[in-house]
């Protein structure tokens, strides 16, 4: 590695957002009355001056090309005086103040490709991470499962037309970036074999002790194999977390044949009406099957219009299962309930059905 | 596996730098590793972290957590980043010839 | 760029939904690990398995954290990946910008980089994705001069993230953008120098609505609220309802806290059972507001899965008044560091470290009460401690 | 008989609730074990501590258990209670009795102990309170010739018990008595011989009031209910109305299935949201009966708290008919009692082994498919065990 | 011990209740329409048939002298034909054919000392154990707190002025013979110190590994003391639940000076509306105050008459407290929440309150 | 604590007749600890069941659970109490000068 360099400075932290802030927000700054959303996309936020501002919201596949920002930067200088911003769900949103802008701007954006959409009751941008673009951990792509569900989904998008709003995400594996446990429906990338330890490499590369500690089921023990100090797994308390092989690279558990994608519904985060809860277990596999997953798609659009065809007004997911049931849910959804639905794991007693309000099912 | 050669001595590290036979470590490999993460000489302080790493991971097999190595060396953090400028897991721990800190990044 | 045949990546780039495949070929000509990113990625397709080893530990000097190490394990196949180090760079409050900053950031990534970004990371970061070890020092050095800095990673301070806030929401609080400036700005060292037992983040959202899903995945999350009655304004309701929306199916009946009732003509809440949902507000903007009295909850703890299964944050300060430059909050972010990095293993969260050493001793430990806020109930076992000394008198 | 003072007993004989304390007066003048009782008891309200020793194991020949021993710390003091066992008797079915049955079991109890008992002891047996080692074989040869028999103790199956039913009450989903006294006929050796890994109690109520509180404590729990719609008599609801009952606050608001709707005319219930738990029924006897399916849901599981929390019954049988000789149930509890008994550890009650070897195992165990009602919810953690075998194809 | 006798039989089990049935129940059985409550502690069972049963509740303190047993038998007999019953709280019950009986029978059992009540929204018999009469493990005593708080609560026996059933139980130790740990109150005779264990006995009275496996905090070890096997407790480790103890003799716990009683609330069984629960920790310690436990009395007072005077109709304890939310219940009642009230055993995350559904009470 | 006699042998007993100083049995003591429990000569029934508790307990140092006694001695339950009649944990335990089970009544 070279020197430092000269021209180093360090700890200056990110600039001042007021930097980037466009004049009507400057001067509205937490004086914002109300919003409404006239189309699909455009949100009017309302000050108490009487100000206005529009944010057109367009969807992004996240991992962008420095061409395509370069682009979004020359939709708003052309549309906006150069102000955009970007999402908690990585959609982009051009601040405009001129309503005769937005037109011409969604069709600037829709043929370039990045539709308009995602406010109020629709589904927004898939919350997604690595995958195989960069992530030595996944059990499963990220990027083309998004696409793959999204191309199903984008009519969802562009148009407000669900109960409530649904959010999906996807992780590519058990250590869960993106916090995909608490969605309406989450992909979750999952192994299903314990790690092989690769034993003469355990001594160099990794710290037993660490290792040891990291299994959340004690699977994980210290071994002496040929004479050399290593690990061993007793594969029958592995449950494939893969945080072992986060600590010990000399642990590896990728596997194209049982690797896959396992299906969870019903989280939330926000506290409308209900509290905010986990996602549960709806699928626990389905293969990967590059490149467009349609297991998983398949799995997805049922699920979505199972949900959109049933629930009430506001109801996300998992407000809509809470009310029907979880028999209901398996039994509407076409999914088969196993053993596997049922928690194993240290909570699990908590989760049994521990009472006598039980449905039944017309015959 | 890459190697490099610092002096006369050569060196089996893995694309970050770290030994692939960290038994061979010693006082001249240590400066040699030191060189490539912006340390050209080891001071006694220098001299002082690295063996408490090395004391400790042959203790217990792990490289301590940072609280502890600064209350033990009585190092404060900054002195730590002085001494090491790319920091006690991808300097200090080289240098001293442990395993790659692995984990959380 | 000369590039293997995609067959399969090439069936991405069709359909509705803007085609990451077609931002990789955007560069794929120009750029030699785009090119090849592209390979290997069709490699990946085929084999059903990603190619990239584990780890990689690469940084700037001076820093332990904000850069992701990333090889190939085929280098010779695909040599423009050999290398594929990430570089955090820390967004701005709230991730505005303008097209000049934007167009900044572009340039830096084309001299030295992939081209490709993640807007954003999860954590909030922006990613530059894919550059060689060579290129770090340089591409810290032109960001700094730029203005930009990077962000967390390691067991440090993971880069704060809120959302828009009072920027652009009538819903805030508190100057939730303000708010993550200050904290990013004060704890830099602790941004850049990872001294935890494990990575520690924080988000912050203005209301209950958490569009920064915080309680979700912020070791303290901080979510605005008030704790006065919510605002109704009469006409509008009747505007609402006069539009045609079902009050009472549409709000009174979703209320959690059971607390409002409609009469027709007037809508009135019993302000001490509002659970503060934010649901009648959501679903009548203009017409319901929050109170006056704003402020946030603190809330510590939330987590991916690992190791003891996933948790949300918990309530650990139920209101507090959020002022700048908030050295309450920073003083008890001091005490919880102080006391978790004192007693924490290593890689322990904090919302496990507080579950390993019990709420109440946690508690003790930072000087906070409990508060029956801090509960969704109290204990239902009867294994309760307690330390009597000698002979047992109290 | 000659007594010590007992000041402070002696004021617990005052107040409007009966009085154990005149209770043991009662005899302690006909009785040496009753007259030390009560002493031995003021000393221990003197003293603030119980005058017992551990345990103690005492019993009658053929049988390892129904009665416990119990020995006292200060025998000298009182000798009346050196020896202090206590014969579990196990009861009728739905604690009916004669005035006749009655009178025999106090002759019997009079003849060989204190002449205290508990109607009844927490498990359902009749509980003869106080006697001597030396008593014990009279006693079971006096018993058994008055139609009396043991109840359970130690590792074995525990006395059944059950609400009164189809005796005595109208909502009683099936025949809780005829049920409780066939499982008792039909494992006498497993209530009398332990060889369980611990206990194991079976209660039965005849619908989800359940007023046995068999769900908190019963290791399998039986529980009355119906499948199809509930009976609505309209006719009835009216009246209720008419009596001033507000039907909607009262019984349409507290329906948890969210199924009932009351236009003022007519009550109707979506048939599949409801979800059985009485409410409307209770609310209005008379107008709302259980439907005609009927029959009982298996519930596993409850216990008190120690080792690892207390338990509630969970479900294993959504929905069974009660047909006797219900050897259907017979045999689910055989299946169940092999796999505990086979891996089960000593002192693991039901409960704790599923949830030690888990649910879906077993399920498998036992033969059971798994069924969505056997959960509140599917599992929110990544955790799933797979078992692939060599190259992990399925 | 003696020769088995020669006239034993064994395995004859109970006797079939049909011989202990009333004609009216023989004939009527599984054919009731309904039932009305026509006074407290006064049940009307009316069958298809149009049969009447009238049942008539009488409170006893369980622990029953021969001499009361027999009363009721002779009352039995001048009422009813000699049947009667006992109820799952341990009541005693006549069965009446002839309503012209209820009233004597009544003002019979009252002179006697037993009050008549129990039925519909009243509070019921307290369910109990056998505490110091009984018990090597009793924390506490039964019967003088049940005698005690009772005193108090007759009023609510014979009335059903309630806004639902209330269920009090007692239990003497943890191991809650009796299951207090689902009652709308439940009052639990706790220790408060680690046993003292009894080096010089151990190993004749002990299995050691039952001893070190029965601990559910892992604070048992086996250890070799002044040269003899025996155990080690780790009092910080111990929370005093005596399974130990329960198992091993040598290892006592009850201590004067630090045992008493604990509080719970707002658990139920029955299904009616919500699902069965557990009681929650109200107040973690109260002394043992013999003869009266005025401490206890007072404080169960307290919780019952907030409750009466601020639930809804049908409104169970723990369906009030969940309306009006823990914070308001501990200011109502007057009860400090201390550290703990916080769980901290195995499943305590999840008791913690992870949402921003909060109540603030008016200033 | 109480004693009592057998032939010519005297044995100290807790309340419920089992031995406060186990380290004194032999098969003496076993014969006359049986004649307590309803059983005047021990067969080798009797004896093998005897043998396989202690065995157990000096291996284990807790009595077997009944399953596994019964599974591991070929005696079904009732042949227990048959041999004991007062059942395995009073009787057969006793005689074996086992501690006095606990717990579990
Ligand atoms: C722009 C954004 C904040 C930001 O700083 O980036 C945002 C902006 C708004 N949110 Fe949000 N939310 C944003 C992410 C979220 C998230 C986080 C997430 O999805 O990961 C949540 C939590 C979702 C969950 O519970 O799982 C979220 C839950 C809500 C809710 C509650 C919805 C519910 O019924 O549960 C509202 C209220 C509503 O829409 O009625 C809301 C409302 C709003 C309002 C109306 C607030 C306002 O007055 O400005 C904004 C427009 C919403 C819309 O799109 O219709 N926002 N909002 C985020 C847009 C993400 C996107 O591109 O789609
Ligand atoms: C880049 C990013 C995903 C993305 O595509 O956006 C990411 C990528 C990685 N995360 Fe993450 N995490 C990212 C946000 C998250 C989040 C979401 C968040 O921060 O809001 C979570 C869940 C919330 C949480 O912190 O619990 C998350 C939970 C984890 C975990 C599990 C931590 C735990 O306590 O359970 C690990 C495992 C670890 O730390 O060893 C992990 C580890 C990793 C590693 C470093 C892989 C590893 O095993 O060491 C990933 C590097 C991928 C790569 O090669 O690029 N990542 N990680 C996100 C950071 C971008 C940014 O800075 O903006
Ligand atoms: C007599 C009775 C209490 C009463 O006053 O009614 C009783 C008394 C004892 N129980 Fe119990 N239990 C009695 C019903 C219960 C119940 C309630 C029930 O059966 O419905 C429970 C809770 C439900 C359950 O089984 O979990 C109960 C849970 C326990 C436990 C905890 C078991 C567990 O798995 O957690 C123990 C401890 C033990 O087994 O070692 C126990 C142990 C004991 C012992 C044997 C004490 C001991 O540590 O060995 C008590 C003997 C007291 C004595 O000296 O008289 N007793 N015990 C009840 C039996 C009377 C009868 O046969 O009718
Ligand atoms: C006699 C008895 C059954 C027995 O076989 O012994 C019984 C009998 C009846 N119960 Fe019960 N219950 C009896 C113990 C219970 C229990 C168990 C307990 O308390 O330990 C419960 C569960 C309590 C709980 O949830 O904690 C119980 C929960 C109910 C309920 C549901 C109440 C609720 O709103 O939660 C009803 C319905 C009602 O009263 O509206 C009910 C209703 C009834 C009815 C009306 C049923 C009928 O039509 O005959 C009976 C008269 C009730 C009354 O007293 O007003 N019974 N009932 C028990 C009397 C105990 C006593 O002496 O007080
Ligand atoms: S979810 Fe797993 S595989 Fe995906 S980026 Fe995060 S650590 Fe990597
Ligand atoms: S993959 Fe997870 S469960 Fe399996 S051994 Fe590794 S850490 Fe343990
Ligand atoms: S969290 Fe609240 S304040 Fe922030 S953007 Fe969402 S709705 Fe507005
Ligand atoms: S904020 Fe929520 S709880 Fe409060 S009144 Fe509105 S809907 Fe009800
Ligand atoms: S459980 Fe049901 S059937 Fe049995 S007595 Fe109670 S209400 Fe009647
Ligand atoms: S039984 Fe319960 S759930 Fe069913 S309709 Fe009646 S009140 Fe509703
Ligand atoms: S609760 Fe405890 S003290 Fe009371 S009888 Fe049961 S075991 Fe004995
Ligand atoms: S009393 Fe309970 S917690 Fe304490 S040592 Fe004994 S078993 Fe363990």
């Amino acid at each position: 590695m070279a020197e430092p360099t000269k021209k180093r400075v360090t700890d200056i932290g990110p600039p001042h957002y007021k930097k980037f802030l466009p004049p009507v927000i400057l001067a509205n700054y937490g004086k914002w009355k109300y919003h409404e959303i006239p189309r699909p996309g455009v949100l009017m936020h309302v000050s108490e001056s009487g100000d206005k501002l529009y944010s057109v919201r367009a969807a992004s596949p996240r991992i962008v090309a420095i061409d395509t920002v370069r682009m979004f930067a020359d939709l708003a200088d052309k549309y906006c005086g150069g102000f955009l911003r970007f999402t908690s769900r990585n959609n982009v949103e051009f601040l405009l103040t001129e309503d005769k802008n937005i037109d011409p701007l969604i069709a600037d954006l829709t043929a370039a490709g990045y539709p308009v959409g995602g406010t109020a009751n629709s589904i927004s941008n898939i919350v997604h991470t690595q995958g195989w673009i960069h992530c030595h951990s996944a059990a499963t792509d990220a990027s083309g499962i998004v696409k793959s569900v999204m191309d199903e989904m984008t009519q969802h998008f562009t148009k407000m037309e669900l109960p409530g709003k649904l959010r999906i995400a996807l992780a590519c594996c058990l250590n869960m970036c993106g916090a995909v446990h608490c969605s309406d429906i989450a992909i979750l990338g999952i192994h299903r074999k314990a790690p092989q330890v690769q034993h003469d490499k355990v001594k160099a590369m990794c710290e037993i002790p660490s290792a040891v500690a990291s299994c959340p089921n004690a699977a994980v023990r210290p071994a002496v194999v040929d004479g050399v100090q290593s690990i061993e797994i007793l594969e029958e308390k592995c449950m494939y977390c893969a945080n072992c092989y986060t600590v010990c690279p000399a642990l590896p558990l990728n596997n194209p044949e049982t690797d896959g994608v396992a299906i969870w519904v019903g989280g939330k985060v926000s506290n409308a009406r209900s509290e905010p809860r986990f996602s549960k277990l709806a699928v626990p596999y389905l293969p990967n099957n590059p490149p467009r997953w349609p297991e998983v798609v398949d799995t997805v659009k049922k699920i979505v219009e199972v949900w959109a065809a049933n629930a009430r007004k506001y109801e996300r997911m998992g407000d809509w299962i809470d009310r029907i049931g979880w028999p209901r849910f398996f039994k509407l959804a076409g999914i088969e309930f196993q053993k596997q639905h049922i928690d194993d794991f240290k909570h699990a007693g908590l989760t049994f059905k521990r009472s006598m309000h039980l449905r039944y099912d017309k015959e | 596996m890459a190697s490099f050669t610092h002096g006369n001595i050569t060196i089996e590290v893995d694309e970050d730098g770290f030994m692939a036979q960290p038994e061979k470590w010693n006082n001249e490999v240590a400066l040699a590793l030191a060189s490539t993460e912006g340390v050209t000489a080891l001071s006694e302080d220098h001299w002082k972290l690295v063996n408490y790493l090395r004391d400790y991971y042959t203790k217990f097999g792990v490289a301590p957590m940072i609280r502890k190595l600064c209350k033990e060396t009585g190092f404060p953090l900054k002195t730590v980043y002085d001494l090491f400028p790319s920091g006690p897991a991808k300097g200090a721990c080289k240098v001293a010839g442990l395993p790659k800190p692995t984990g959380c990044v | 760029m000369a590039r293997k045949p995609t067959p399969k990546l090439d069936q991405l780039e069709k359909g509705p939904w803007p085609s990451f495949v077609r931002e990789i070929k955007k560069r794929a000509d120009k750029n030699a690990t785009c090119a090849d990113l592209l390979g290997v990625l069709e490699k990946s397709y085929e084999e059903r398995v990603g190619h990239w080893k584990h780890g990689g530990i690469v940084g700037v000097f001076g820093y332990g954290g904000g850069v992701i190490g990333r090889y190939s394990d085929v280098p010779e196949e695909f040599p423009g990946v050999a290398h594929f180090h990430t570089v955090r760079v820390n967004q701005p409050a709230g991730w505005f910008y303008t097209s000049a900053a934007l167009r900044t950031l572009c340039d830096i990534w084309d001299r030295h980089g992939s081209g490709l970004l993640n807007m954003h990371g999860s954590t909030g970061d922006i990613i530059f994705l894919g550059t060689s070890t060579e290129h770090l020092e340089p591409i810290f050095e032109e960001l700094t001069q730029a203005g930009f800095d990077l962000g967390g990673s390691g067991s440090d301070l993971r880069t704060p993230s809120c959302c828009c806030g009072e920027a652009r929401c009538e819903w805030a609080c508190y100057d939730t953008m303000a708010f993550c400036q200050e904290m990013t700005m004060h704890f830099q060292d602790e941004l850049h120098r990872p001294a935890f037992p494990y990575k520690f983040k924080i988000k912050a959202a203005g209301c209950p609505n958490d569009c920064v899903a915080s309680i979700a995945r912020a070791d303290l999350s901080v979510i605005g609220t008030w704790r006065d009655c919510i605002e109704i304004d009469q006409a509008e309701v009747a505007k609402h309802a006069a539009k045609g929306n079902d009050i009472v199916k549409d709000v009174v009946m979703n209320c959690p806290g059971k607390c409002l009732s409609w009469d027709g003509k007037a809508l009135t809440v019993v302000q001490e059972d509002c659970k503060h949902c934010m649901h009648c507000i959501n679903a009548m903007p203009k017409a319901v507001r929050p109170g006056k009295e704003r402020g946030a909850a603190l809330l510590l703890g939330s987590k991916a899965p690992i190791m003891e299964g996933a948790l949300l944050s918990s309530v650990l300060v139920p209101f507090i008044k959020m002022e700048p430059p908030y050295d309450d909050i920073k003083a008890l972010l001091e005490a919880i560091w102080e006391v978790w990095s004192e007693d924490g293993k290593n890689r322990e969260r904090v919302g496990e470290f507080i579950q390993r050493v019990g709420m109440g001793n946690f508690l003790d430990a930072i000087g906070l009460d409990p508060d029956p806020s801090m509960v969704a109930h109290p204990r239902e076992n009867p294994y309760v401690f307690y330390d009597l000394g000698g002979n047992g008198k109290e």
